[in-house]
């Protein structure tokens, strides 16, 4: 398996997307993530990112519809996790919009803070969207502790 | 997640335990209405979270509906028992605990829909 | 997504084959099996299973070389676990041998019980295999509780 | 998985946390080697798996290998100290618990490799 440049370690998942593989998709996260030396606390921040971005695939990528999810795990070579959660659905109109705190498109039910909850929990977010083609949404966390020099 | 609940007085008791994401606060929603339409006399949700291990946003959508239903529509409490610390962090950065009250008993708890202002 | 016919509900999981990576798929495939009533030992049977099946893949489909492993886990319509362990390795001579208690082609390091685990702790094994071109080991496995009628 | 090891008289007492795998299985290997290779006055081991949540037939495979090594160069006993139910029940499959003893506390596996003759 050759893995991208500067990956150390790498799983890919793939799943359809319903309410009940949220869970699943945040906890094997956590597994892989344990393999770097992550607080306790730490994981638990990484599971909300993580079933943030991919309830959005199912609740908004996909609108409850029978999707694909693609979610991508990595270990960079400087002990950073990368995790990328990928849907082939609608899209976002107005990405920079749809990242500010309490935007949503469905407030009857929603309270616009899945982006405010990745950005809280992890160190950056990248989202790449086109509308009819689906969304990318990109975590990266590194353990607190990897950053303290030694 | 596993839930339970139960009727004190004129306050309902729901006691959650496990994880409450977008699964789960569908069934959390439902069983909260069926209570409270199944009595008139319903005032104040105490929300046991003692054994909840995770909340995200879904979870906090689904608690701020049952608080806006109890204030808007009963002119009563919500409380919040015992949320862990990674929980606590949940509520607090959504918002909710500058509406709601925690309490770390469910006598204390009682109390505070009683004195009938919980919000801090 | 579309899932295959009976197929209730499904991951799929890519990773290199190493032995930081078996702690990964059997505790992901633990939480993924939650979504059926399985006990706690059952869920711990099924891990013990499926490390057998995914360290064969790392130990002797890819020996020691860093190969992907392909794993699928699905939840069929009548509520049974099967899990899929697929390796593009040397894959075995004699399947029939390769599975007897104690038989193993490599005697200084391993014991040849990885089989019989498999054997033991799930329902059912199916192995699929051809030399030079790898290894399929598929477990089934239901929740007691399941096979209970009520 | 996490490790410790110490000495009490002539035995080597492993204490293991966490998961006994094919990722551990070297490591655990190297540390009980180098503990023996450090002292010649070694001659048993107390393997305290008391921590261990998980042992599949590499975990097995190397627990044995410590085995032939004690038996068979140090002349000593191997005793386990404490499985949980789950990992009890894959040394029993493996049939390791016909070669070794199980201890419940430590002073029992003490006492077991004293008497020199610790398996049933
Ligand atoms: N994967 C996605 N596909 C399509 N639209 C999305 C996706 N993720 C987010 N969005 C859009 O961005 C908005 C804001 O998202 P978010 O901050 O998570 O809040 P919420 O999910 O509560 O609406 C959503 O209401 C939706 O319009
Ligand atoms: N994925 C695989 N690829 C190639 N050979 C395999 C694979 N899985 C098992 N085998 C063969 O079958 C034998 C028996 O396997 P097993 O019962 O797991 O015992 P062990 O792993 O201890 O050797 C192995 O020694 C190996 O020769």
């Amino acid at each position: 398996m050759k893995l991208p440049e500067g990956i150390r370690n790498q799983v890919v998942m793939e799943f359809p997307s319903r309410p009940e593989n949220v869970a699943f998709a945040r906890t094997a996260v956590a597994v892989f993530a344990a393999q770097l030396e992550f607080t306790v606390d730490e994981l638990d921040e990484l599971k909300v990112a993580v079933s943030e971005a991919v309830s959005n695939a199912v609740v908004h990528g996909y609108a409850g519809e029978d999707g694909c999810i693609r979610l991508e795990a990595a270990i960079t070579g400087d002990g950073c996790l990368v995790v990328a959660v990928q849907d082939r659905g609608r899209g976002i109109e107005d990405v920079e919009s749809a990242r500010q705190a309490q935007w949503t498109t469905k407030p009857e039910e929603h309270m616009g803070l899945g982006f405010t909850f990745m950005e809280e929990y992890s160190d950056r977010v990248e989202v790449e969207s086109a509308p009819g083609r689906g969304t990318t949404v990109t975590l990266y966390k590194t353990p607190a502790r990897a950053r303290i020099p030694s | 997640m596993r839930m339970e609940a139960r009727r004190v007085r004129d306050s309902l008791i729901v006691r959650l335990n496990g994880e409450l994401d977008l699964e789960s606060a569908g069934p959390f929603r439902t069983l909260v209405q069926e209570e409270l339409d199944g009595s008139g006399r319903i005032r104040h949700l105490i929300l046991d979270l003692r054994g909840v291990r995770f909340v995200d946003s879904s979870g906090v959508g689904a608690i701020l509906g049952r608080y806006r239903e109890i204030r808007t529509r009963r002119d009563g409490q919500m409380v919040i028992l015992g949320p862990r610390p990674p929980v606590r962090r949940v509520l607090e950065l959504a918002g909710l605990l500058r509406l709601v009250a925690v309490a770390d008993t469910q006598q204390q708890a009682l109390a505070l829909v009683k004195e009938g202002n919980p919000a801090p």
